[in-house]
């Protein structure tokens, strides 16, 4: 064992090696200067959901939600509010005019996008969500979840493709039926 | 008079101020991490922007505390640990007070220190303070005599109390080094017992039992908030530095160091060398901090009493061997063996069944 | 138990040094908020100066009701709230669940799937190991410095959580039948560039702590707890290892893939605080022995059962157990299931930390308030999961 | 000097004061440390460096202290405080003994024996004098000192492990 405290000693020659490594080692000293350099996040990772549009120009009508509700359903927390829009005679227009996520009680979990059936909500990587209220402001609302695909196509390019060829595949398929497009929702295309 | 007073309270607070700042620096980067790097460059604003913070910071009073000496605590704090710094000889030319009794002196005003402590941990009326409080009196109480008796040591071999006295017994020698006590074999383990010795009366880690944070949440400073508790650490820091000045001064041969000596020149190379080995005392202390786990209360008060004192006593046996023993290496043999031999019987002794290395098996 | 203390009882003995002299108790309440309770939890002492004559756990600070919210959603809703069991171990708590129902409702898993379970929750359990100890050293006043090298190498494994399943912690990445997501390649190389420089972390690390006289004497003969005591209360996982228990539920039940791998169980014989934090480090090892194998011989295949559904995924009535070895014991999940099979209709946790906490009196009785905290930290508790 | 020597008494008696009419203990004590500390500046006043900082590190240091351990011991640690009579009702004791203490005070100035114990000037003590005399004039007393001291310490290490063993 050698002598009483060598121990001790060797402790001392570990945080002197750190010491001295945090200077040079870039594997020792692993902390981020926050606001100035970021870490660039994975694809994978994922914060609060949005709501994904195709026509820049027209996002409320051209939104791939239809406001089925599933995922207000599924949701474990119940942090999702949906109310369909209806036009003047009542009728459903297939289209959410309430979308409402409270962000205070979103647990972040990504279920409502694994069961959306129309690819429409999407996990959004921005982790900078720090509002100052505690209570409404933190409730996200149908303007501030809109988000383009391109903006999908930009933070999760791998997936985007996938979700984009598939929804492609979809409409080819629907046009080769030929049945007119009607009051369904115009389905995405990289446009 | 008055100048070495004004460099005491302004070369040594400012000191105090920037100690906080290299810890905080240091153990960020033991611990791989930046330190304070945001108030100015490299943090070098840091320990204004804190003592501004303490300063608006609202004071808290618990409402069942006893005002008074609630209130008195901290100042009782920060005197003897300004007091301290009186009988450091800082150069040659620098001494703030040359008192005939320096080294008594030191002692009996640190002693006053423990005061402070037992009574900001009663006054708290918390029973963390209070345990807190328990823990510094015993502590400081059972430090107090070994780090006396290793300062006797060398109170015995230069023959006066006074500072001044030791610092210039230990000039001479190879470039003013050699001479050192740390470079005796009495003056080495007297040297580690007074260190040991200095870091329990300052509370500093391995030692900070009366304000283990994770078992009695602060200790005795639990209830202070704003520049009460500013001031309990200044004490702390304060006194943590002076001590290593006064170990400095008795063991690493004080201000001397090459080319050191009486003149205006000599003065300043003095000064040099003497900031130079604070500084060592000072890194020394924070890189135990960042090192090494606290000790439990009992086991300190045991290693104080089962091992220290032993040591200590046998050191005075050993300077006296040394002042007998005229013929020098007949001296460094026998003083080096005889204090080693204490060494190992009393680690023999210390090492109980408790502590031992194990081995392990792996389940069928 | 603690009795309230009346007029009769205030003066007590010393354990240990019998009656030299009497002295008054004095209550403290560690906790809720307290530097090392590890969270909202409270220790209610009983001091005889720094002697605990008697300590009470008081729990339930942070309960969420998580088997009853369990009761009233799908299957599959459950899953992200498992990963606010544990906090710290996200993946094994999924396996468990995902286990549990996956016998329930007779799903079998592929066997890529199998590995990719494997590898994540060894990786959970390098992680909760090396910050336990670090928490562990954090409460014995080491000031930091083995939490953050502890933390360093776990920020590698977050990250690779993180570009795995999207979230560092709260992973939500199994499902019933297999994963969320596959592992890239990539992904795999990164975990076993984290495999491979592991034991060189591990090294350093018990340079730092193993010989450390400090540590030695804070730890060794600290918080014993017998065999027999850690069998009757139920105790598993690395502590009643330390206490020389042969209970491992990897080697026993040998659920996923481990019945394939090679390791072996490490076991200590004395039980005390210092036996706990080397068995973890001895686990460590053992661990990254199986994340060589798992990343060398995973097979190719889906990661997921391709005949379970995401929505209106029922079970048929019956009831089972799923239990794994989670890095703090024995993480059982106890699944009723009745005729409408859409949600769980009892639905119950064994959390390893709360079952382990059990015996915390037992072990500090006798001790110091200093070894209390150390004791508690050798426990290794998540509120999280204490609670629910 | 003159003014020291005033404050410093006025702190003196004042501690002294309070140190046996407040009501709390650990105000007793505290109290009582600020007496040791006025008589302490005495000392440093007469120039009796020495003694001024042994009186310190002893009374202070140690004294003190100890009474504030056996006080921790005790209960009202935390500070309940209970009704506690100065005297304890004999306050005719108080008055016997202040009675005699003045008495000899009177009797000793009056003789002007102070001047003869002091030398003019204050007295140059030094620690090398100290020593000395202790070791040569004085050495029967001091080493008759130090046995009875030590005779006190095993005393009381008997007295406790009796109670130890009666207890057992």
């Amino acid at each position: 064992m050698g002598f009483i405290g060598k121990g001790l000693l060797d402790g001392m020659v570990v945080t002197a090696r750190n010491f001295v490594g945090s200077y040079f080692d870039k594997e020792r000293l692993v902390t981020v200067q926050y606001p100035e350099e970021r870490v660039q996040t994975p694809e994978n990772s994922r914060t609060f959901p949005f709501l994904v549009y195709d026509d820049n120009k027209n996002p409320v009508d051209t939104m791939r939600c239809v406001a089925c509700k599933i995922c207000e359903t599924e949701c474990p927390p119940q942090c999702i509010y949906i109310v369909m829009d209806r036009d003047e005679k009542g009728k459903p227009r297939q289209r959410p005019k309430v979308f409402d996520i409270d962000t205070s009680v979103c647990m972040q979990c990504q279920i409502c996008v694994e069961v959306c059936p129309f690819d429409a909500i999407k996990m959004d990587n921005d982790y900078e969500k720090s509002r100052y209220g505690r209570f409404d402001e933190l409730v996200e609302h149908l303007p501030d979840l809109l988000k383009s695909n391109e903006y999908y196509g930009r933070i999760k390019p791998t997936e985007a493709t996938v979700v984009d060829a598939k929804l492609k595949a979809e409409k080819e398929k629907k046009a080769k039926k030929a049945a007119p497009a009607g009051a369904k929702p115009p389905t995405g295309s990289k446009s | 008079m008055a100048i070495p007073i004004l460099f005491v309270l302004s070369v040594f607070l400012g000191i105090f101020a920037y100690t906080t700042l290299v810890e905080r620096k240091a153990l960020g980067r033991i611990q791989n991490r930046f330190g304070p790097n945001r108030v100015g460059r490299w943090g070098i604003l840091q320990p204004i922007a804190d003592g501004l913070k303490l300063l608006i910071k609202e004071d808290i009073v618990p409402r069942r505390a006893d005002q008074f000496v609630h209130f008195l605590a901290p100042v009782i704090a920060v005197i003897p640990s300004i007091l301290l710094f009186s009988v450091v000889p800082v150069g040659t030319r620098l001494v703030p007070v040359d008192l005939n009794i320096g080294i008594l002196f030191a002692f009996a005003v640190s002693t006053v220190s423990v005061l402070a402590l037992f009574m900001g941990g009663w006054a708290s009326r918390n029973k963390f303070s209070l345990l807190g409080a328990m823990r510094a009196v015993a502590q400081v109480v059972s430090y107090e005599v070994p780090m006396v008796l290793a300062a006797v040591a060398v109170v015995m071999a230069v023959g006066s109390l006074s500072t001044l006295r030791i610092a210039r017994a230990q000039s001479g020698g190879i470039l003013n080094v050699t001479n050192w006590f740390v470079f005796r074999p009495w003056g080495f383990v007297g040297f580690v017992l007074f260190t040991i010795g200095a870091m329990a009366e300052s509370a500093r880690t391995p030692f900070d039992i009366p304000e283990a944070e994770s078992e009695i949440i602060a200790g005795y400073h639990t209830e202070y908030s704003g520049f009460k508790f500013a001031l309990f650490q200044m004490g702390e820091y304060l006194a943590s530095i002076a001590m290593a000045g006064i170990t400095v001064t008795m063991f690493l041969g004080g201000y001397n160091g090459p080319g050191s000596g009486p003149g205006w020149v000599g003065g300043l190379i003095s000064m040099f060398w003497f900031f130079i080995k604070l500084a060592f005392m000072i890194v020394l202390n924070i890189w135990i901090r960042g090192t090494w786990p606290r000790v439990r209360v009992d086991q300190l008060l045991g290693f104080a009493w089962k091992v220290l004192l032993p040591m200590s006593i046998a050191n005075i046996v050993a300077v006296g061997m040394w002042h007998y023993l005229t013929f020098r290496p007949l001296a460094w043999v026998a003083t080096t063996l005889w204090l080693v031999l204490w060494f190992v019987t009393l680690s023999k002794l210390a090492a109980t069944e408790n502590v031992a290395p194990r081995t392990y098996r792996y389940a069928s | 138990m603690i009795q309230p203390l009346t007029e009769e009882k205030q003066f007590t003995r010393t354990p240990g040094s019998e009656g030299l002299i009497e002295t008054q108790t004095l209550e403290v309440s560690i906790g809720p908020q307290h530097p090392s309770t590890h969270g909202v939890f409270r220790m209610d002492c009983v001091l005889d100066g720094e002697t605990v004559v008697a300590l009470k756990p008081v729990m339930g600070y942070l309960h969420r009701n998580h088997e009853q919210l369990a009761e009233r959603m799908a299957w599959l809703g459950s899953m992200p709230y498992t990963d606010r069991l544990d906090y710290l171990n996200s993946m094994s708590n999924n396996w468990a669940y995902a286990l549990a129902v996956e016998k329930l409702a007779g799903i079998k898993v592929p066997e890529h799937a199998e590995y990719l379970r494997v590898i994540m929750s060894e990786l959970t359990r390098i992680l909760n190991h090396s910050c336990v100890i670090g928490f562990m050293l954090q409460d014995l006043g080491a000031w930091g410095t083995p939490l953050l090298y502890a933390f360093r190498e776990r920020e590698r494994i977050l990250d690779l959580f993180e570009a795995v399943s999207g979230s560092r912690m709260m992973c939500n990445y199994m499902r019933f039948g297999g994963v969320r997501v596959d592992m890239t390649s990539k992904d795999l190389a990164v975990a076993k560039n984290i495999v491979s420089r592991f034991p060189r972390f591990l090294d350093e690390f018990e340079m730092l702590l193993t010989g450390n006289e400090v540590l030695l004497a804070r730890m060794q003969r600290i918080g014993i707890l017998p065999k027999e005591l850690a069998i009757n209360a139920s105790i598993s996982g690395p502590m009643a290892r330390a206490s020389g228990v042969e209970y491992d539920v990897r080697k026993i039940d040998e659920y996923g893939v481990y019945g394939r791998l090679d390791f072996r169980v490490p076991v200590g014989n004395v039980g005390d605080v210092y036996d706990r934090y080397y068995i973890r480090v001895l686990e460590m090892r053992e661990s990254i022995k199986i994340l060589q194998q798992a990343l060398h011989d995973i097979p190719a295949g889906p990661h997921v059962a391709p005949e379970v559904k995401l929505r209106n995924f029922k079970i048929p009535p019956g009831d089972g157990y799923g239990r794994i070895e989670a890095p703090k014991g024995e993480l059982g999940f106890y699944l009723v299931s009745d005729e409408g099979g859409k949600q769980p209709y009892r639905y119950h946790v064994r959390p390893p930390s709360f079952i382990n906490l059990t015996t915390l009196e037992d072990m500090c009785l006798g001790h110091k308030v200093a070894d209390v905290v150390i004791i508690l930290g050798s426990i290794d508790i998540v509120l999280g999961e204490v609670d629910r | 000097m003159e003014t020291i020597f005033w404050i410093l008494s006025a702190i003196t008696v004042l501690g002294a004061l309070f140190a046996i009419m407040l009501r709390n203990l650990v105000h007793c004590v505290l109290s009582l440390i600020l007496f040791f500390l006025g008589i302490a500046g005495h000392y440093f006043l007469l120039r009796a460096d020495f003694l001024g900082a042994v009186q310190i590190l002893i009374y202070v240091g140690a004294v003190a202290v100890l009474m504030l351990f056996a006080i921790m011991l005790t209960r009202h640690v935390t500070g309940d405080e209970g009704p506690r009579e100065v005297l304890g009702g004999k306050w005719w004791a108080g008055m016997g003994t202040a009675i005699i203490i003045a008495g000899l005070l009177w009797a000793i100035i009056r003789k002007d024996q102070l001047a003869q114990i002091l030398p003019a000037g204050g007295a140059q003590t030094s620690m090398v004098e100290i020593g000395k005399a202790m070791v040569t004039d004085w050495v029967v007393p001091f080493e008759a000192m130090a046995v009875l001291l030590t005779a006190a310490l095993i005393g009381a290490v008997v007295i406790a492990l009796e109670e130890v063993i009666r207890r057992r």
